[in-house]
């Protein structure tokens, strides 16, 4: 029982929390300028607390396991959530249901704790389910949109034809192995056209979720309709999750099966880095430029992952961690934006700087951590991914991704020049922000640049 | 035993008057500088003059031959444990010899300066410009490394381009400066290539080393020069026929000799200094200090070095009598000259009577900056005070001024070798020596000496003479001849114009430092001073008063004259292969290729990625049932590839 | 009459499963694609039974999951159609080509 | 010594123009520390010096090495040699200048010091530091500095110029980070170049990696053909970016390519040098006659520079000792003349609002200082003895010579003939501004350099004259350090 307690600590506490605001929500309720402040802080002792007393084990027969790494990397997810809540506090206070989208957002982060600790086929199935479809639920939360709803049906629709895909490579994978525990599976794969079948049902599923080129269309519209909490939840934190556990997966179960997904991984990780960056090129909505910039993102971390190593995994959480700052405070900026003007479009952001030292400075080291440039984190990030990459000597792998950064700088760059060289001559106004918003956006800030700075963090997560 | 400290000041001190000049002179001391610039080159004047009595009469001789002294010698930047440009001085006859002219001459023009520059609005910058010309000159003169050579004698080039560009804001001044320096600048590259070339072979940059390893037959160094050849010469002939190219070049040599006239736009004084006392001489001086090299190993460059000196003296010495800028005259004549001294060396060989033309080649040096630096002053004064170059505005001045009248006429004769004045002397003995050598050469020398006398007494009559009294008094302004800070330059050099020619020469200076006395055969001496008195004789006819012979000689020589008033076409060669070929047919290319190739290839591929990624926007149609396509499709792609091609 | 084989089984799995899989891909209307997804499910569901029942008979693993899948999809169908009814709200209809707004 | 102090004087420098109140404040401080370097790289030429004359042979001095990112193997090591002490110097020099000139800049003039000073820092760094991995950073660091100072400041078309600089580096960084990524797997999983420099490399490897890590770094100076950033860039960006970009961005390419590609990778260096004598000999005469052509005081300069880089290129790959010796000279004596050149023209464009050559003319009358730093400058362009440019190339075309075999000589013979070209555009540029009649009369009124420009100008000449009149210490300090990779090339 106490095992129980311990090792289910980050679920439970979230579990409590999401009780919480359901019973707030069942009872009188509460106006959203108390509510928001009181999760904010409920999520930082949330963060705080994924902190300490973490231990390592398994239960429920092996289905749920736990382990120092885990637990970092559910708490890179808690922050992300904490983040999320304070810079997109503008849009949350207006949003009529402020507790239903926290109720979804949590239980969706909740699926992915157990999508993260699962040890076996059903469990992750489950979880799998668990944080994808609350997300529709939150992309249609701009009830009125109607791209919010477009958005929400395409998302449920395709990860609907995805999950069907994937448990047709999981039945197809309890077919030849007669088990649905992971290690077992691990055990019994010999390679055969069966289960080499089943693989590819199985990576596409992931491949889906992660938006890798092809199975990516999704994406993009997806971010564009949906309000930017949501959006900012899905190119970060379900990214990251699914990130985690496509690595445990590939690693301890599929090892058997490297020379067909190594290959595999390759090919699509050159396809999403190309094709994400020359599609954001072309982007003018901030939202969707993200979306596709996060794509080609994607494509970087498939290079780590490719080096089927330790030193793959930690450069992976390491990016993941830097990519929450970075992105998020792309948003942040974003939202604040949106909210207070309702423009979107990169145009819009000329002459920024002018008017908003302050969310320029911040958006541009955000942009410049993504390109990867000192000395901001990402540069970090982006090298040891590639590093990672390059332990299996495959230079041309890396030049290729080398060279995907000039491209992916240009556009980067393009959002910078709006803000600081353009002319315009009808800048946006001097916006307020609000004190959630600016702490969460010095938060980002900080951790741009300390993440890289403060090598002790990569080494730490190495040693995990 | 030589003084270093001593010898060391004659350069620094014009050195030391230059950076007090230019960093002050505009502001704190404008009238003073005058002074102090000529003060301090009296000073290394003097020092010049003592270490010259002091080498030649007291430590200089040992048993009967004049030695060479490196009485300081500083590492200046080391390349390598054995090759290294070090700074040095070197205390050897010409090297002495040179001393005193460049010191004497300067010291006159700048006291010359005093009056002739008065009232100029940068008269401290000129003077620092002098300055830096002297002490350039002379570390020149003194350098005891092939490289310190080449360092001072690229200094010599910008001071003379910055003297050349003293009226700044006169286009012609600045083309012509631009000219001089590029000129030269083309022909230091052979000079430059040519010391990597020899430097190659014989390991160091040190004169002594240098020319003891090249003139040694049987030394290895020689002997791996000789064995690697280009385009059938050996490589130690291009070295050594390189740095003649150099030497041409700075000397005014056919046919890179164009430089000269033009620079003719700076300071009349200026001209007396560089362009016809020192500076043109370097090239000369540079062969005689190379002399053993040339003659010993590679006789054929000598060979060269006397034709092209022949060359330049006669056409030189044509054009000249057509000209009737007289400064252009005089310049082309200081060209005419230096082709002496060039074909002296030619055909001079190393010790002995054989040496003889080595002798003489200095010897004309010195006289020729006596008389030709008082030509060019006294062209100042007729300058100074008729406000023009131009033969036509003068004539008749005898009377108006009477010392330059009598100073011009010296060094007419001198230049015209009548005797006893010093070009007499000189002359000779070049004729002699090439008389002794190369008959062609001694013919063309000759013609050469006539033509010489012709058209200096034809620049002689036209100014002094010709018109009558006062016609140009309108043009004249009313203050004189210039004061005696003119004047005195003018009848100092005038005296060593008449008397240089009595000093026993060849006692000091020879190819191998042993005495050479020079006998002097009347009979010899008839032929060049019958000429020279024809070509007198001449002018007298022609220009003595105004008349239209010359008018009708020029058309009766017609096509001839014509292209001699032309100066033969060359500038205009010179300037279709800049303009036309190089700025056309290289540089526009080479530019238009930079933004539009190259560049164009950079723009290429970033407008390529756009257009790519504006093609493949399709894909993202928006129909959710078309991602589901592709997703299938994928799954198909992926299960063919890894199932079946790869397994 | 004799008894059906595990492949005729797994053969009308897979037939359903492309079912499905066409239905999805042309079918224009919203529920109607929701129901071939179903029917996509439901061919999971007989893979999983019929491996369970002829080749790994001593655990229950795939009955399960059966069930769980089963759970699932309502839950997933009730979303959807939550979200096709709010779009309906707005554009009123449920055709898939009236949501193409979002595209490039 | 210790080295920190090098990136902690600008840093704090940096940092405490960000928190000044007001413009006087910014500039005041930026100068201040600006001096401060250029103090502390002085003391460290002395210290350096002192080291050496009580005979400490060790390759490095002031070594220091601290732990990150340990799982990697990186580390913070750094120590200096006499190539990184002469870039220092030069680095100091550049940036004080760099400082100076800039006082009148009225817009954002916070931002744009604090881009300023981290360019310096980025170089400080770049300098000093013996891990490839952090010397990679610096090197990146400096990109963004570069591209806002252009795009921001810059004139004409700016940003066309900004992005083209930026991503033609970051192409440059890419060749670089693979070819890091290479050296690193290969020779066991270090980035410190003094383990890697005593690694065996095969020579297979070496002549995959050496042509990335070269163009990459040959991109940031100017290799042909990947010099087209250079005349846009430079012509584009405010005076003193363009004094940074030519005195020292150009300077951290060619340092990499001597450091890292040619002491890491020897084999690699042999086996390419006739290609980069290639590149580099057409870049130098092509260069020159491109510059023939231009028209506008910045392309002139800029073209220029691309042909004066490819001497210290020749020079490296001609791979005798003089000729590197000459190469690293070059590259100094480059930093201090261009970034003078482009003080001059920048303080000439501020006054006549013209860069164009045509429009100019007798300058020499109204500002008689500026006019003879001008001439000064390009008498050094054009190498004239007793003035840097002299020394380091005649010390290049020496070392050059020492290569006897004919694809040597003639690519030497075509780099000398450069000087005439170059003779040719310096004069005419010269002759057109400062010489000549006033063409324009708006110009008569124009008045001599302020006292800020003054002291930049002088800063700089004296660096020149002290490289022209007493080549010795610079010698001193470059010389042996060549000698060292000139042993590993030849195997010693």
């Amino acid at each position: 029982m106490n095992e129980l307690l311990t090792l289910m600590k980050s679920e439970l506490v979230l579990t409590g929390i999401i009780f919480l605001l359901l019973f707030i929500k069942i009872g009188k309720g509460m106006k959203n300028e108390t509510l928001l402040p009181l999760v904010q802080v409920l999520l930082l002792v949330n963060f705080i607390f994924g902190f300490v007393l973490n231990k390592e084990g398994r239960l429920f027969g092996d289905m749920f396991y736990t382990t120092s790494l885990i637990a970092f990397q559910k708490n890179i997810l808690n922050l992300g959530v904490y983040l999320i809540s304070l810079l997109c506090t503008d849009w949350l206070k207006k949003t009529p249901h402020l507790p239903e989208f926290f109720l979804l957002l949590l239980s969706a982060l909740l699926g992915m704790f157990f999508m993260i600790s699962s040890a076996n086929l059903l469990i992750f199935y489950l979880s799998l389910e668990l944080a994808s479809i609350p997300v529709a639920a939150m992309a249609n939360f701009d009830l009125d949109k109607k791209r919010s709803a477009e958005g929400a049906m395409k998302m449920i629709l395709s990860s609907a034809f995805s999950s069907g895909i994937l448990l047709f490579g999981i039945s197809l994978v309890y077919g030849s192995t007669g088990t649905i525990s992971l290690p077992e599976i691990a055990g019994r794969l010999d390679g055969s056209t069966l289960q080499v079948l089943a693989f590819i049902f199985f990576f596409a599923a992931f491949a889906f979720k992660l938006s890798i080129v092809p199975f990516h269309l999704w994406t993009a519209d997806v971010y564009e309709g949906s309000p930017i909490a949501t959006t900012a939840f899905l190119s970060v934190i379900s990214k990251g999750s699914v990130a985690f556990i496509f690595m445990t997966m590939l690693y301890r179960v599929f090892q058997p099966l490297l020379d067909t997904w190594y290959p595999m991984l390759v090919i699509l990780s050159i396809a999403t880095m190309v094709i994400g960056n020359l599609f954001a090129l072309r982007q003018q909505n901030i939202k969707r430029f993200l979306a596709f910039s996060s794509i080609a993102q994607v494509g970087f971390i498939l290079v780590a992952v490719s080096s089927n190593d330790h030193m793959g995994s930690t450069a992976v959480i390491y990016f993941v961690l830097v990519y929450i700052f970075s992105n998020l405070a792309a948003f942040g900026v974003a939202s604040v934006i949106a909210e207070q003007t309702g423009k979107e479009r990169i145009d819009d952001f000329k002459g920024f700087y002018k008017t908003n030292p302050f969310l320029s400075w911040i958006l541009a080291l955000a942009l410049f951590s993504l390109a990867g440039v000192p000395p901001t984190a990402g540069f970090f990030g982006k090298l040891f991914l590639l590093t990672a990459g390059g332990a299996r000597a495959a230079y041309w792998f890396i030049t290729v991704a080398a060279l995907n950064m000039i491209i992916s700088l240009y556009y980067y760059l393009r959002v910078v020049r709006a803000m600081f060289m353009d002319k315009n001559d009808t800048p946006i106004e001097p916006l307020k922000i609000s004190a959630p918003v600016r702490l969460g956006m010095i938060i980002c800030g900080a951790g741009i640049i300390l993440t890289g700075l403060l090598s002790w963090i990569y080494d730490y997560i190495h040693s995990l | 035993m030589p003084n270093a400290t001593n010898i060391a000041l004659i350069p620094l001190l014009p050195l030391a008057g230059f950076i007090l000049l230019g960093l002050f002179g505009r502001k704190y001391i404008k009238n003073g500088a005058g002074l102090i610039g000529t003060a301090l080159l009296l000073g290394s004047a003097l020092l010049a003059l003592y270490t010259a009595y002091d080498y030649f009469f007291v430590y200089g001789k040992v048993d009967g031959v004049y030695q060479q002294f490196v009485p300081l010698k500083i590492t200046w930047l080391a390349f390598s444990k054995e090759l290294s440009i070090d700074m040095g001085l070197v205390i050897d006859p010409i090297s002495v010899m040179m001393l005193l002219v460049v010191t004497f001459v300067s010291l006159m023009v700048h006291i010359y300066s005093l009056g002739y520059m008065k009232g100029e609005e940068r008269f401290p910058t000129y003077y620092a410009f002098l300055g830096l010309f002297t002490f350039s000159m002379l570390g020149l003169v003194l350098a005891s490394n092939i490289f310190q050579m080449y360092i001072f004698w690229e200094l010599v080039g910008v001071s003379s381009f910055l003297l050349i560009g003293f009226y700044y804001d006169k286009p012609s001044a600045v083309a012509a400066s631009k000219k001089a320096f590029i000129v030269t600048r083309f022909a230091d590259l052979g000079f430059l290539v040519g010391i990597l070339i020899l430097s190659y072979f014989s390991g160091s940059f040190d004169f002594q080393t240098l020319i003891a390893r090249l003139t040694s037959p049987e030394s290895n160094e020689v002997k791996n020069a000789v064995a690697s050849t280009f385009l059938g010469a050996s490589a130690l002939t291009w070295g050594a026929a390189l740095i003649f190219i150099g030497g041409a070049g700075k000397s005014a040599m056919f046919p890179l000799h164009i430089w000269l006239p033009d620079a003719m736009e700076g300071p009349t004084p200026v001209s007396a200094l560089i362009h016809a006392a020192t500076m043109v001489v370097a090239g000369v001086y540079l062969v005689a200090r190379l002399f053993p090299v040339f003659s010993v190993t590679t006789p054929a460059v000598l060979e060269i070095i006397g034709w092209v000196g022949a060359v330049s003296a006669i056409i030189a010495a044509v054009i000249a009598c057509t000209q009737t800028d007289i400064k252009r005259v005089l310049a082309y004549s200081t060209m005419s000259q230096i082709g002496y001294m060039m074909f002296a060396l030619g055909v001079s060989s190393y010790g002995g009577e054989a040496g003889l033309g080595y002798t003489a080649s200095m010897f004309h040096l010195f006289t020729h900056a006596m008389f030709k630096a008082l030509l060019f002053l006294g062209a100042g004064a007729v300058i100074h005070y008729v406000h023009s170059n131009e033969m036509k505005d003068m004539g008749g001045l005898r009377k108006k001024l009477p010392i330059t009248h009598f100073t011009f006429l010296v060094a007419c004769l001198a230049i015209a070798g009548v005797p006893p004045f010093a070009g007499f002397f000189s002359k000779e003995e070049i004729l002699l020596a090439a008389y002794n050598s190369n008959t062609a050469i001694y013919w063309i020398a000759l013609i050469t000496s006539g033509l010489t006398a012709f058209y200096m007494f034809r620049l002689y009559f036209t100014i002094f003479w010709n018109k009558a009294q006062g016609e140009h008094s309108a043009a004249a302004n009313k203050h004189g001849e210039g004061g005696l800070v003119m004047m005195l330059p003018l009848v100092l050099l005038a005296v060593g114009a008449a008397g240089a020619g009595f000093i026993p020469f060849g006692e000091f200076v020879s190819t191998d430092g042993k005495a050479l006395e020079s006998h002097f055969h009347l009979s010899f001496s008839l032929a060049p001073v019958a000429l020279g008195l024809a070509g007198i004789l001449a002018a007298l006819w022609m220009y003595a008063k105004a008349n239209d012979k010359p008018a009708r000689l020029a058309a009766s020589l017609g096509g001839l004259y014509k292209a001699a008033y032309h100066k033969f076409y060359i500038d205009e060669l010179y300037l279709f292969i800049t303009k036309k070929v190089l700025f056309n047919l290289v540089g526009r290319p080479a530019a238009w290729f930079d933004r539009n190739i190259v560049d164009g290839l950079m723009n290429l591929t970033g407008n390529s990625t756009v257009l790519v990624s504006e093609g493949i926007k399709k894909f993202q149609s928006g129909k959710v049932q078309q991602y589901a396509i592709f997703f299938l499709g994928a799954v198909v792609l992926l299960a063919v590839l890894f199932i079946y091609v790869w397994r | 009459m004799m008894e059906p084989g595990l492949y005729h089984i797994l053969f009308i799995s897979t037939a359903l499963f492309f079912t499905g899989v066409l239905g999805f891909l042309t079918r224009r209307n919203l529920i109607t694609m929701l129901m071939s997804i179903e029917l996509i499910l439901n061919s999971v569901n007989l893979n999983f039974i019929a491996f369970n029942k002829y080749i790994w008979p001593g655990r229950m693993d795939g009955l399960f999951f059966t069930l769980f899948i089963i759970a699932i999809a309502a839950a997933e169908a009730a979303v959807a159609i939550a979200i096709i009814i709010n779009l309906y709200r707005s554009s009123q209809s449920i055709d898939v080509n009236n949501a193409e707004d979002l595209k490039y | 010594m210790n080295l920190l102090v090098l990136i902690g004087a600008p840093l704090l420098t940096a940092l405490a123009v960000l928190v000044a109140r007001n413009k006087q404040q910014v500039k005041w401080i930026s100068l201040a520390g600006s001096f401060l370097q250029l103090g502390l790289a002085i003391a460290l030429l002395l210290a350096f010096r002192q080291e050496r004359a009580a005979n400490n042979t060790a390759q490095m001095l002031f070594e220091q090495q601290y732990k990150l990112f340990q799982s990697l193997h990186i580390s913070f090591h750094f120590g200096v040699d006499g190539i990184s002490v002469a870039m220092i110097l030069l680095t100091s020099f550049v940036v004080v200048a760099g400082v100076l000139v800039s006082w009148n800049v009225e817009k954002m003039t916070k931002e744009f010091y604090f881009l300023l000073l981290l360019l310096g820092l980025g170089a400080y760094g770049f300098f000093i530091s013996l891990d490839l991995f952090i010397l990679f950073f610096f090197l990146e660091i400096s990109v963004i500095p570069k591209y806002l100072l252009i795009g921001i400041w810059g004139s004409g078309k700016k940003e066309y110029s900004a992005n083209k600089l930026a991503l033609m580096l970051m192409g440059g960084s890419a060749l670089i980070l693979v070819g890091m990524l290479g050296l690193y797997f290969t020779a066991g999983n270090s980035f410190d170049i003094m383990t890697l420099s005593k690694a065996t490399i095969t020579p297979e490897t070496q002549h995959i990696l050496f042509p990335l890590l070269f163009v990459g770094f040959g991109v940031f100076t100017a290799l042909f053909p990947l010099h087209t950033w250079v005349p846009d860039g430079h012509s584009s960006a405010p005076t003193a970016g363009s004094m940074f970009l030519a005195g020292i961005s150009m300077k951290l390419g060619g340092y990499g390519c001597l450091r890292v590609a040619t002491y890491l990778l020897p084999e690699g260096a042999k086996e390419y040098a006739t290609i980069i004598i290639v590149l580099s000999a057409i870049a130098i005469l092509y260069g020159a006659f491109a510059t023939m052509m231009q028209k506008d005081l910045k392309y002139i300069n800029a073209y220029s520079s691309v042909s004066h880089v490819g001497f210290s290129l020749l020079g490296i790959g001609m791979l005798t000792q003089t000729a590197i010796t000459g190469a690293l000279m070059q590259m100094v004596s480059h930093g201090v003349m261009t970034a003078l050149f482009f003080a001059v023209i920048g303080m000439i464009y501020d006054r006549t609002h013209t860069r164009m050559v045509a429009d100019m003319g007798g300058l020499m009358k109204q500002m008689p200082f500026i006019s003879t730093v001008f001439f000064i400058v390009g008498l050094c362009s054009l190498g004239l003895p007793g003035l840097s440019g002299f020394v380091a190339e005649m010390t290049v075309f020496v070392g050059s010579w020492q290569n006897a075999d004919a694809f040597h000589r003639v690519a030497t013979l075509a780099a000398a003939m450069s000087i005439v070209v170059t003779a040719v555009y310096i004069l005419r540029a010269i002759g057109r501004t400062v010489m000549g009649p006033n063409t324009n009369e708006a110009h008569l009124v124009l008045k001599d350099a302020n006292w800020n420009e003054k002291l930049a100008a002088i800063l700089l000449v004296a660096g020149i004259l002290a490289i022209g009149i007493a080549p010795g210490w610079l010698n001193d300090l470059l010389r042996p350090a060549a000698e060292v990779i000139m042993n590993r090339i030849t195997g010693q």
